[in-house]
């Protein structure tokens, strides 16, 4: 059976090195080619200057394809923003925001992109309305299913309604893996300890997360314990994430399109201590799925007030867990030194 | 996120006009994984020695314009991107002094996505470049 | 097809007159039955004084079954409560919780129940515990699934676990009916509206609610809208409240023996507009659940600032409407005058 | 729920100890669809006419058994039940006068599966039965 899924990184993922200037594309693309992930994610307007408001010029376009055939590589989405709340106060009209997801398709195509992904809180009747556009430009856009929506939540069922309804195979889904948090992350904990949250109250939410308590028993418990500001804020963390069931996406399969392999942490013995990747990519394979699974490390901003982060190191790990997971009989690694 | 990388260590320079000292003006990055449409910063709060520089003394500069925060409310054709180094400065006849001083540097983004709108702070002690 | 699914009433849909005492037991048992809603579930700590604490006379459940005999009813369910903060500043032990469940397991087998209802944040190990003595006493526990919680939310699929991993068949689901809200009920609006909330802004939250808003989203604009008190309460409604799916029933059907008909209004064309029980019934149908259908009017507790509830009226209209979703033949109609 | 139902009309009378009046009493009811062990009411709240009546001074009596609130939270053999009219005496040496009286009657309740502990409440204008 040829390997059907294939394996990328979201530029995302270097955010902290690319901020400081520290990686430039070249860097990135280099890097995630080098690991075997040739699929390339990008936030446009992370990775390229101007997007949208002053937009980019060929040259910075010409580079970007120079690069992606230079390292054999495959553009795979633009993840697009559209800010609805572009003017203080009034909301970007209906009109408005599909001519802007227009341009972001424009932008994708421009790129070489098979996808641009929408933020799950755009209304779906805009996506519907863009969609034929994106059907003439052959590009599928997909809204990103992120904690705490998940594939049985009424908004994301609304989405899929309005797709099928529309009658258009440009509409689909991407959905982030941060949906099926297991475990309250430890990079998690160990930043709220730094902010002060007291050690037993730490302890209780972590527990607490593992039992699956509803979010309001626990930020109930924690004032009750004593726990105040970085406390309640880390027992509020269980109203925007839960341990849903990867196996949800089944249903959905036909429309998935794209993975965000998001991950906080991966230890030396290459796990997420957070997400079931076994369990995520067995039923990913168990659905027929043949796109990509892009890395999307976010751990930087749990770790940067204590550490300098590793992303590169993280991402790394990652993609030796996913080649692991996929069969493959190499495992990946870097060139040059890290 | 990028809390503790949004002041630039070293940038603290007086803001002169011609010869006369006019304020103070460092260096800035957006604490955000992307850049942001200039009328969604909402807000850059700047605090030096603990004095508060009121809103309308603070100014917001990058290749090679200036805008007051008042004006960035309806700039539809500027950005403040992904890690670009803006320079702020920060008003007061005379300037804030010599030798160091520890500089807050707060900025609020209306993020459509976000449920909420979030201000992230950075304070750091910064010496005034001879 | 035989009529596998009956009708029934929760006593807990009277409230309002049991509470003055302008209905004793006898009135709620009869009215039921006219209805032709014979299967009759109680809150045991509602409708028998004592339980647990102080203890129930024999004299009164040889009256109860007087009572089902006479009108040819059949007890249903026997919904504990299990106050594990019966003890301030301390956690009921977990031994003590599982005794304290055989207790109300002996009483639910006292009143002829074929069920008790066990409340959803019980932890699901002091139900496995108890199961071998329900499954003596022929009782089922059946863990009321119930909004905000779904059935796929963490804590509802870790009971779920619990129970397979279990291997007892007295463990299983109670469906509350209010878990499906697919509109924000009138009598919920005009409520908060007496409360003082502006009517654009409880215009919005309705609007909101019908779109399948986030409820972060709705509370964050309702504060931008001046929202404060009653109205920043009315958007916190739908982190409670959500439009899930019925069918998401159908995986755990084989474990669901009772189901709580919810409900918060009927209006006069046999409707309630916030749950869609044309859909559940089918689902129901659909799955072969052959149990009950409880009445459980909850709309007292919306109205009764501006009017006496009629409690009897609004479960005489929700009895029609099952009757005629489950095809029957017959309206059900109350002999006497209400 | 049953907010307005708590205080129950035209109960409000003068508490006596002997001939001397010492304080008043009025009959009261839990708000709640299902009665409650005594030891999770934590706290029955009462003023006479704006007056809030200190903790210690209120009293709960039920099928001839008075309580104070303190011994309430130990109590695990009894209960308010569901629509029970428990007596409520809120006592104050020579009573609150004669005439028609402003009650405010709150109870909180600890409940053990809501994530917060709720605190219902009812206020009625009360004549003092002669
Ligand atoms: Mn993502
Ligand atoms: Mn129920």
């Amino acid at each position: 059976m040829t390997m059907a899924i294939k394996r990328g990184v979201s530029l995302y993922s270097y955010q902290n090195e690319t901020f400081q200037g520290k990686m430039d594309l070249e860097d990135c693309i280099r890097t995630s080619a080098e690991l075997g992930a040739n699929g390339i994610e990008i936030i446009g307007e992370q990775t390229f200057w101007g997007w949208p408001e002053v937009g980019v010029e060929d040259e910075a376009i010409e580079n970007w394809h120079s690069l992606i055939q230079k390292y054999d590589c495959t553009p795979v989405s633009h993840d697009f923003m559209l800010d609805y709340k572009r003017y203080k106060g009034r909301m970007m009209p209906h009109d408005e925001q599909v001519a802007s997801v227009k341009r972001d398709i424009d932008f994708g195509a421009r790129l070489g992109m098979k996808f641009i992904r929408a933020l799950v809180s755009i209304d779906p009747q805009v996506l519907v309305d863009a969609a034929p556009y994106a059907e003439e430009k052959d590009i599928k856009i997909l809204v990103e299913v992120h904690a705490p929506l998940h594939f049985d939540h009424p908004w994301i069922v609304r989405h899929a309604e309005a797709y099928e309804k529309s009658g258009s195979d440009a509409l689909g889904f991407l959905p982030d893996m941060g949906m099926f948090l297991h475990a309250f992350p430890p990079v998690w904990k160990e930043k709220f300890l730094r902010m002060g949250v007291r050690q037993d109250i730490a302890d209780y939410i972590e527990k607490a997360y593992e039992d699956r308590v509803l979010s309001e028993y626990v930020i109930l418990n924690v004032r009750e314990m004593g726990g105040e500001g970085p406390a309640i804020g880390m027992a509020e963390t269980m109203r925007h994430n839960a341990a849903f069931e990867p196996k949800r996406m089944l249903d959905y399969m036909p429309r998935i399109h794209n993975i965000h392999g998001k991950f906080y942490q991966m230890n030396e013995d290459y796990v997420e201590p957070s997400i079931p990747y076994d369990e995520i990519v067995s039923v990913l394979k168990q659905g027929g799925y043949d796109g990509y699974i892009c890395s999307e490390y976010e751990g930087n901003r749990w770790v940067e007030d204590a550490m300098e982060p590793d992303s590169v190191e993280q991402v790394r790990r990652q993609q030796v867990m996913l080649a692991r997971l996929l069969g493959e009989t190499e495992t990946p690694a870097l060139k040059t030194a890290a | 996120m990028m809390d503790n990388k949004m002041i630039v260590e070293g940038s603290l320079e007086n803001y002169e006009d011609g010869c006369a000292v006019k304020g103070v003006k460092f260096l800035g990055r957006l604490p955000y994984y992307r850049g942001l449409g200039l009328s969604m910063v909402e807000d850059i709060q700047v605090a030096i020695d603990g004095q508060q520089v009121p809103r309308e003394d603070v100014r917001f500069q990058v290749r090679g314009k200036t805008y007051t925060l008042d004006e960035m409310e309806t700039v539809y054709d500027d950005r403040w991107n992904f890690g670009e180094k803006a320079t702020i400065i920060a008003l007061k006849d005379g300037g804030f002094g010599e030798g160091t001083h520890t500089v807050e540097f707060g900025v609020r983004m209306r993020v459509s996505y976000l449920p909420f709108v979030p201000t992230t702070k950075d304070t750091k002690e910064l010496a005034l470049a001879a």
